[in-house]
């Protein structure tokens, strides 16, 4: 362990809620920088639908580009929390307890702007709507033949249970929120958020049954949405699309840039909110671990995908694998395979290489490379087509890196102000393990820390040994 | 060339928060005025045909009643009715050709016969209308040929003084169920290309 | 039933581009000028390929007309989410513009990349608003379409028939680009029956299915007396 | 069940479950009945913490019953749908296998997650009225002490007497009695 005292659990209870308390200016300019990103989103989806969807670099034999990627690695992103927060939780990993909340909300903020993507890049967004079922006087539904009209059902599933899986565990603390401030608008924020929790024995059970099931049940919406959003591409004919893996591998990619999200989001976090009590060393080791396991995974898949091409012998096939490979698309595979596979088994493999800063490095570049691997999925296989005489290429315009750019900003306002507003260490969560004397750092409680806090006047409850 | 406008679709307005102590309230408070909206909306959209349709003016008091009554049909003007695609307008020609006998000094008349001299069509305001976004194509005479009356889609414009759309012809549902009551093709072909 | 199809006989195609012209013109097809078309936007039902054969001087070209096939198992039906396009009770492969809302989901999905998109509304300032087509629709921006078959000449073709009280007759209705080629190369008709002109070019020894192996079934079958069946690789 | 006239409520905050359950025993002893007491926590307890009975939930049930109910929504909605409004689909069949599949999938997650968290709420006294119909929802002076990591002990409905031996016996263990 590390070379810290381990403070009590009344020390570390008082030390969470005092961070809670306090204003930080730092959040406050942060969300604000992001805010104006944000502007730049808003701005530039104006201009595509003022001006038609050609203002893109879209074309044909492209017909998909920068905004079908960003769905994909938004909607992989959001698999940071929910599903590794279900795991966790699942398997009852006394660690989880301060990472889950803001895995939890990574979750539910990427995949409310991965779901943005598909109506960005739709000729029409004005009747986007014409893909859900309801009673309309067309006499006309959706076909649900279409892996578009699955990705509506399971998008739709997997944003509602996020959501509700990120806030049933936060009512309890947006009742201590509510308790400890003081009147005003604040309390009735989390007076409206905390429905009238008073913490009583029946919501406390209640409660406990609500999450294990809900994370139960979230772990195979989770994969169902990424296996559904990798059908977008392997239910078609196309070379290069077309492939049985898909839906695994996708999967497998969308944990690995989830666990990179929340690897960088933990770093970042630890630091800005002086959380290296809570987010220790122990915890950053044991997600580098499940990081360096996942690109290992990721690297077993993606050479499954490509040995199996190139030994097939199919035409077709093969010009999409060749440009990946030696043609043109060359110089972003490769990238890919060391940003997420080199880089990241050289680095995590070994103790020193699993600390915050050096997972959250190796997190930065994943995140650059699988971005570029869902570039790599969309965009060789669509300037490859069957018939030679259409093959083409695809430049972005400034609206579509507007958009993308945009969207992190975006991402980082929602983040920002969630983190302003809510605890996102989960209090109560913390304090379970503190009373179990189970979670991760509050092992033994020494007089020691003790002593160093003003905040721990009253007696001592429930140590390690209790 | 105009995209297609979205229908409206009903949007929940936002209340003023509860008390603050038992703000869980809130969230019900306005969940079934919410969901009462949705369904309203959902039945709105559905029952199109209720929709109140505007009745254009026109350029000319042109009265359909006292015209009938006289004797005329409706395709003795409306030719393309049953012989074309477009039911189609009679021309200022044949308006003037009876009206130089029947009551020419009557002020309406009287724009009629101004229009023949200097020559101009006079310019009919569409009463049925179906949105170029639509983009379908009627064709009248497939209706007439399959017995369809004219008042089945516009009314009984006989006993009308002014033009008024009586049905949305822009219905689209309306449309596929007569098609398939009366066993037409009920293939989107046959109306949008 | 009827099953509309359409055979061309590559041996006679002299690479013209007439059909492509009478195309463009029958149905209002968006041009979309020099810019657009450099960005791979150029919008055309209708495409002759090139291919050359042989090396330098002994070179051959060789054309091939490429439309929508009118696949009897299209792959670009099953993905669209709304319907727009479907496959129809005389075996069309229908688009309908104004259920599309633009995934070109279809297009991706399409082996033969035949579906073009309007990426801008289209734009027929005058006077080239006159020479417009009034039977078919001006396609707004953002909706995906392909060659019909001509399906409003269908459409005329059966009403005129029905208005005479008798059945289309084989010839009667007829493509724009049937119509233009100077060659008499393309040939349009009903595959199911079996006295149609169509249908006797269908069963040539001469002909083939474009990619066929895909078992798109198209309602387009080519002819070629020489060994070259495919696309150049 | 207490004898007539006023009713008193003792709430009395605790720094540790210990404290607290000596007075919990003894209220018990004395005759207070154990739906009397109401305990507040910061966190979840375990359930051999006080000698009070376990509270149930139904909320597996519920999630089961959910998700049934989903399920068949989802069913409806996409085979019912496409077979009430049949559209031309070339010969293909008008309600696929597949798709069906995968929408009533979702749909059963849905209708699953849904039932549970309401249920979670409906048990908790968190949903509207609910909370104060059973007086669980409602605020205590004392709250902030929960917020603050302690427990609360509430006894409702106690006589005159009752109340001022439980005030005392907790006066010594509680950091605050009210």
């Amino acid at each position: 362990m590390t070379a810290e005292s381990q403070p009590s659990a009344a020390v570390l209870d008082g030390q969470l809620l005092g961070r809670l308390d306090r204003r930080r200016p730092g959040l406050l300019v942060g969300s604000l920088a992001s805010g104006a990103l944000a502007l730049v989103f808003i701005y530039c989806w104006g201009y595509q639908i003022a001006n038609g969807i050609g203002v893109t670099g879209i074309n044909r034999p492209v017909f998909w580009g920068f905004y079908i990627i960003n769905f994909v690695f938004w909607i992989g992103i959001s698999h940071a929390g929910t599903l590794i927060s279900a795991i966790l939780r699942v398997t009852k990993a006394e660690w989880r307890r301060p990472v889950t909340r803001s895995a939890e909300a990574i979750t539910l903020f990427a995949l409310a702007i991965g779901g943005l993507f598909p109506l960005i890049h739709l000729g029409r967004v004005a009747i986007f709507y014409y893909m859900i079922p309801y009673p309309n006087s067309r006499m006309l539904w959706p076909n649900f033949r279409s892996p578009l009209v699955w990705d509506i059902a399971a998008i739709t599933t997997y944003i509602i249970g996020s959501a509700l899986y990120l806030f049933l565990p936060l009512i309890p603390d947006a009742a201590v929120m509510r308790d400890r401030a003081a009147a005003g608008l604040r309390k009735r924020f989390y007076a409206v958020l905390a429905l009238g929790w008073r913490g009583t024995a029946q919501q406390w059970h209640s409660l406990e049954w609500g999450i294990r099931i809900l994370a139960v049940a979230i772990i195979p919406v989770a994969v169902s949405v990424h296996t559904i959003v990798s059908w977008d591409f392997a239910m078609t004919q196309t070379p290069g699309w077309k492939s049985t893996i898909f839906g695994p591998y996708f999967v497998v990619g969308a944990i690995f840039s989830g666990i990179a999200v929340l690897m960088i989001a933990m770093a970042l976090l630890r630091r800005g909110l002086s959380l290296e009590r809570f987010l220790t060393d122990r915890v950053f080791n044991n997600l580098g671990l499940l990081f360096v396991t996942m690109s290992l995974v990721w690297g077993y898949f993606t050479f499954a995908e490509h040995l199996t091409v190139w030994y097939s012998g199919d035409l077709f096939e093969k010009n999409v694998h060749h440009v990946l490979l030696h043609g043109d698309f060359a110089v972003p595979f490769w990238t890919m395979v060391v940003v997420n596979l080199v880089i990241p088994v050289a680095v995590l493999s070994f103790p020193r290489g699993r600390r915050p800063l050096p997972t959250a490095l190796v997190g930065c570049g994943v995140l650059v490379g699988m971005w570029l691997e869902r570039f790599l999925i969309v965009v060789p296989a669509l300037s490859t087509p069957r018939l030679a005489y259409s093959i083409g290429d695809y430049m972005p315009s400034w609206v579509e890196l507007g958009i993308m750019i945009g969207a992190v900003g975006v991402f980082a306002c929602l983040y920002f102000t969630f983190t302003q507003l809510l605890p996102i260490v989960s209090v109560w969560e913390m304090r379970e393990g503190w009373r179990h004397g189970g979670s991760g750092e509050a092992g033994d409680a020494t007089s020691d820390a003790a002593a160093t806090s003003g905040t721990a006047a009253a007696p001592v409850p429930g140590g390690g040994g209790a | 060339m105009a995209v297609t406008r979205p229908e409206g679709l009903p949007s929940g307005r936002s209340r003023s928060l509860g008390d603050g102590e038992d703000g869980g309230r809130f969230g019900c408070r306005c969940a079934g005025p919410l969901a009462g909206i949705w369904i309203l909306g959902l039945a709105l959209v559905a029952c199109g045909p209720t929709q109140n349709l505007p009745t254009p003016e026109q350029p000319i008091a042109y009265d359909h009643q006292v015209h009938i009554e006289a004797g005329l049909e409706c395709v003795r003007c409306h030719r393309g009715a049953e012989e074309g695609v477009h039911a189609g307008m009679p021309s200022v020609q044949a308006c003037a050709g009876c009206h130089r006998r029947e009551i020419p000094d009557h002020p309406e008349v009287q724009k009629v016969m101004l229009a023949n001299e200097n020559r101009e069509p006079i310019r009919w305001a569409k009463v049925n209308v179906i949105p170029d976004s639509a983009m379908v194509h009627f064709n009248h005479r497939a209706h007439a040929r399959a017995g369809i009356e004219c008042l089945t889609c516009h009314g009984d414009v006989a006993s009308m003084t002014v033009a008024e759309p009586v049905r949305n012809v822009a219905d689209m549902g309306w449309c596929v169920e007569c098609h398939r009551e009366n066993e037409a093709s009920d293939d989107c072909l046959a109306c949008h290309r | 039933m009827t099953r509309w199809g359409m055979a061309i006989d590559l041996d006679r195609c002299t690479g013209c581009e007439a059909c492509v012209v009478a195309c463009a013109a029958e149905n209002n097809i968006q041009t979309v000028g020099e810019e657009q078309a450099r960005e791979g936007r150029a919008m055309h039902w209708l495409r002759i390929e090139r291919y050359y054969e042989g090396e330098f001087p002994n070179v051959r070209t060789r054309f091939m007309p490429v439309l929508c096939q009118q696949c009897g198992a299209a792959p670009c039906e099953p993905v669209c989410p709304v319907y727009a396009t479907y496959r129809n009770p005389e075996g069309l492969n229908a688009m309908v513009y104004s259920r599309c809302i633009g995934t070109r989901f279809c297009a991706n999905n399409c082996p033969y990349t035949v579906r073009v998109f309007n990426w801008f509304d289209a734009e027929f300032p005058a006077p080239l608003d006159s020479q417009l087509n009034p039977d078919v629709s001006v396609r707004p921006g953002g909706v995906m379409e392909k060659c019909t078959f001509c399906v409003q000449r269908i459409q005329a073709g059966k009403d005129e028939a029905a208005q005479e009280e008798r059945d289309v007759a084989d010839g009667d209705i007829r493509t724009a680009c049937q119509q233009s080629c100077p060659t008499k190369a393309i040939t349009f008709g009903d595959l199911e029956d079996p006295d149609s002109e169509v249908s006797k070019w269908a069963e040539s020894p001469r002909a083939f299915s474009l990619l066929g192996d895909l078992d798109t079934r198209p309602g387009v079958v080519y002819l070629s007396g020489s060994e070259w069946r495919e696309p150049a690789e | 069940m207490t004898a007539a006239g006023e009713r008193h409520l003792v709430e009395a905050a605790y720094e540790r479950v210990e404290d607290m359950r000596a007075v919990v025993e003894a209220a018990l002893e004395s005759g207070i009945a154990a739906s009397q007491i109401e305990v507040r926590s910061p966190a979840p307890l375990e359930e051999d913490e006080l000698p009070l009975p376990k509270p149930k939930s139904r909320v597996l049930l519920f999630a089961l019953a959910g998700a049934v109910l989903g399920g068949l929504t989802a069913f409806g909605l996409a085979a019912g749908t496409a077979l009430a409004y049949p559209l031309p689909t070339g010969g293909m069949s008008i309600v696929a296998g597949p798709p069906v599949g995968v929408v009533t999938y979702e749909g059963t997650a849905l209708g699953l997650i849904l039932m549970t968290v309401l249920r979670v709420l409906w048990e908790g006294g968190l949903l509207p009225g609910r909370g104060i119909r059973s007086g669980r929802g409602r605020a205590s002076d004392l709250d902030h002490h929960v917020a603050n990591g302690r427990l609360l002990l509430r006894v409702h409905g106690l006589s005159e007497e009752q109340a001022g031996r439980l005030r005392d016996s907790s006066r010594t263990s509680a950091v605050e009695v009210g």
